[in-house]
């Protein structure tokens, strides 16, 4: 499960950590991840979730994915709905809890079709963070005497040698892409993120490689004259697609909140029969739109103003 | 109670749970009723409260109305004091500088052990529930407050599966699997408030809702409840709290 | 030497995390540090010295501060000259490489009159990290096999439970108290930091309490308009205190570069003999001053305005 | 030689290390002649070439006549793409994003390990040096290449102290102490540039400077240095190079 040491570092090495431009369209960017790979998703629950991206790998029918994320939400169940992966790890999984219990995660864990591995969300967050980290490992004082631990195999549990208390050891984790969705970044991949950071700076420096999507690419001169604004690294990128609204219909920070219309349909079209409702939403949304805007298209222009007007509403203040 | 105003058993528990924070206490609160509840304390008698969510946000004013669809979007970062990585938030709980833990359940056991995985075997369950988030960190790392509906169902005697550890098997068992701080404080219910037996870590009856008897909480609980004669009685809802909460949830997305 | 799990959260505990208004004097803010405390500094060599603060210790007589901080200047040499701490804790301490070995240090420590106690860089900030984490060590994968570590009796090397591999395990530092310098921060203690952010937030997280002096003490209005700028929080936060060139004659990031003219007259000055030359640099700009006003014209305004050129001209691009 | 232009001893260090890098590369520089000799190989014949600094900046363009007192100061920011904590900042050697470091040094021994810690005995020391600084982290986890004057004192059958590991005592040490990356790649003198031998890990010249012969190098090293017959010889510094390095040092800062 954790990757050698050697193995981490070689792979590291053999990347392109030169300063360079790598900008290119989503299908290009869907060709840098391969079937069987474990795909780490930045943001978390609705919010600057890497959409664009998930639509583009399941349009390109990739399988076997293990996927990982704080908290996932109706990209869980596209992902599973659509074959892409029958394996997800992260601590809460549903649409919202505004909307219950998703229907669709229901259908595919307890029918066994697809497996949820649970692990608590301070847990997922340090295993990106060893990764990120280069060390095997990072101690936790949470999880111990729960069910939670008590189904992972991959945990040690330890006396500590300087006090002597008891804790518990997780794995570090270092995927193989991060999908990571931000406000901006240059063409080499130097990116600002506004508001939540959620685990995106760990995800990305932890993983072998990284897919960035940005609503908008700016100059390099740009990030210059503000070095501290950068929130992840260039060297630590591998490509650079800009999609505007490339969260819809979840939210990116400061710039449009969630459609909830849409969110409403989506769980109302996946309530009586979750397997045909997804798919049915999977041809609409995802097989149907011969590209990026097209899709925009059908969430309806009205709806995208207003989650703009709601998103941008951030900074009235 | 024929003076008191009418309330919905979701309002009668965010009223219950929000007078259990004080003012200057560092909160962490879930989406739902805790986050209604933390966001009425702080309007109602704790102004100078400071809340946490999930997130990363650090001391917001969640502002009336456009209430979060979970704490992870920027509705729940109205006026903060502070934006963090989603690690960093929870580490906050690991550190000490929270106070009290304050969430929803969906299942519960007489040694405050709560479920959010499983209904039935783990292995093969009737229902798969959405998971711990970050329910297990928050409890194994602070004191908790839990608000949630009291239900035969809900109260059992022991839970399906510990997403978030309450006493596991009672006694020291908390401390002896390595937890040795915080643990289950007050469960909040639409009937009582509980807490927990020092020694046996059995949960026990605090205070009764108004016009509500021990039998009518034995009836809804799954296991026997130790109760006091002459147990305390909480103060209904007071006109203000509720224009609070209505003000603050007016389409009742967490009180209907 | 590593505080125990209980210890450290009880200490948490009992301090006043509410959000209030901690403003006060220099003085004030001096008699918050008690005599034989672990005293952790911020910033790095020249930059962002908390020196305000320095300087307000050494006027109040402290004595047996055990301090500790990433790399150690000219605070270093008078902090063991004026005998307020007879042991420091870095990774490398002399004045700044271009005015060669600090001879203050030299002597202090080759005579034995004071302790230089050596630590790698990293293995510092992991050691804070570690104590702002709340985990009693943090792995590291350096440090083995070389003589500093040798001299450490605090530190621990085992074979990775996951990989297997050798590793250094570093025991957590929680100092009894922070001392920073930020840029701006509110009254509450909200800091707002520019540019190179060093240790500071691990510092700031892992101690027991935090003295925050300040260049300008802004609204907390304006902290909440931009609450992804805030980089310590308020209830890490026990003291307040405006200051303007704190750092003086180190620098501020943006503020004002290094005071380079007094930085050569003080190393002339301590070249011959060390012990001297420091009690008569402390003489005169530590104890004569009335107050930081005084100090700062001791320094000179020509000084001062051409300092503040330089600092300010990092956003001419 | 007499149609090479004149050139200190310390600007011959930073032209011949600084053609050590290459393009594209990212290199963990320290102040001195490492800032300068990376600032040089980015400005001469490295535009892509990425400078990482211990005070926490990634990737800046050094200001000409603004060289910094230490890495850790503002002028080490002008430029960059971006500022981590010092923590940070180094961890990328551990997580493996550098491809070289490169540092000065005081005293070296025949394996390449470094003392910048205490001349003689170190509970006792002659002379208490300024310390590890992030020389111990760099060292410990990257290739190195160290710029150094080729004195006798200086390179020393075993260093009086370990504060950076090269090679410990040879062999497989290293990585038997759990150093199992990195390691010194080469050491540049002002007489020749060095390297070590695969198996025993024992310092070799793999290349002589202009008019240096091998008996000035044994002459001016405290051990037996290996040197193959028919040695490489460097190209002495070009007129561009030194352009460049006086256009950024002019008041010889680092050079004198």
């Amino acid at each position: 499960m954790t990757q050698s040491y050697l193995e981490l570092r070689e792979r590291t090495r053999a990347r392109d950590r030169s300063l360079h431009e790598k900008v290119m369209s989503l299908d290009e960017a869907a060709c840098r991840v391969a079937d069987g790979e474990h795909v780490a998703v930045g943001g978390c629950t609705l919010s600057r979730t890497p959409m664009a991206m998930i639509w583009a790998l399941i349009r390109a029918h990739k399988r076997d994915l293990t996927v990982s994320r704080s908290i996932v939400s109706t990209e869980g169940d596209l992902l599973f709905a659509s074959g892409v992966s029958e394996h997800i790890l992260t601590s809460w999984f549903s649409q919202g809890i505004v909307w219950g219990i998703s229907k669709v995660m229901r259908h595919y864990t307890e029918t066994g079709k697809a497996r949820f591995e649970e692990w608590s969300h301070m847990s997922i967050g340090l295993r990106y963070r060893a990764g990120a980290m280069g060390v095997p490992f990072m101690p936790v004082r949470s999880m111990m005497g729960s069910g939670v631990a008590g189904r992972l195999a991959d945990l040690r549990e330890i006396d500590c040698p300087f006090t002597g208390e008891k804790l518990m050891l997780l794995p570090a984790l270092n995927p193989d892409v991060a999908l990571i969705h931000v406000q901006r970044c240059d063409a080499y991949g130097n990116a600002q993120i506004d508001g939540l950071q959620f685990m995106d700076m760990d995800i990305a420096m932890a993983a072998n490689r990284v897919i960035m999507t940005t609503e908008r690419i700016i100059s390099n001169d740009r990030i210059r004259r503000a070095p501290d604004q950068t929130k992840i690294p260039f060297f630590a990128v591998d490509a650079v697609v800009e999609v505007p609204y490339g969260s819809a219909p979840h939210e990116c920070y400061g710039m449009y909140e969630p459609f909830f219309g849409h969110l409403d349909e989506y769980a109302e079209a996946t309530k009586r029969d979750p397997e045909a409702g997804a798919r049915e939403y999977l041809e609409r949304y995802y097989a149907a739109p011969k590209d990026w805007s097209e899709y925009l298209d059908l969430l309806g222009i009205e709806n995208v103003l207003d989650a703009t007007r709601r998103g941008r509403s951030i900074y009235d203040d | 109670m024929t003076e008191a105003p009418d309330f919905t058993a979701s309002e009668l528990l965010a009223v219950m749970s929000g007078r259990l924070l004080e003012d200057g206490q560092v909160v962490f609160a879930g989406v739902g009723i805790p986050l209604l509840a933390a966001t009425l304390a702080q309007r109602h008698h704790a102004p100078g409260l400071t809340i946490l969510f999930e997130g990363g946000t650090l001391g917001p004013f969640v502002v009336p109305g456009e209430l979060p669809p979970s704490t992870n979007e920027q509705r729940c970062t109205r006026r903060a004091n502070m934006l963090l990585s989603i690690t960093d938030v929870l580490l906050l709980l690991q550190r000490g500088y929270v106070d009290v833990g304050f969430m929803g359940g969906a299942q519960i056991d007489k040694h405050g052990n709560l479920n959010s995985s499983f209904i039935g075997d783990a292995d093969a369950p009737s229902v798969r529930l959405p998971g711990s988030g970050g329910g297990n960190d928050i409890s194994s790392l602070t004191q908790m407050i839990v608000a949630m509906k009291h239900e035969k169902r809900r109260f059992v005697e022991r839970v399906d599966f510990v997403t978030s550890p309450g006493y596991l098997d009672g006694g020291a068992s908390r401390s002896d699997a390595g937890l040795i701080t915080g643990g289950m404080y007050r469960v909040v219910t639409d009937l009582a408030i509980l807490g927990f037996d020092e020694e046996t870590r059995r949960m026990k009856v605090e205070a009764l809702h108004p016009g509500v008897t021990p039998d009518d909480v034995q009836a809804n609980t799954g296991f026997e409840v130790l109760i006091d004669t002459g147990v305390a009685v909480t103060e209904p809802p007071r006109a203000s709290e509720l224009a609070v909460l209505r003000e603050l949830d007016p389409e009742r997305l967490y009180t209907s």
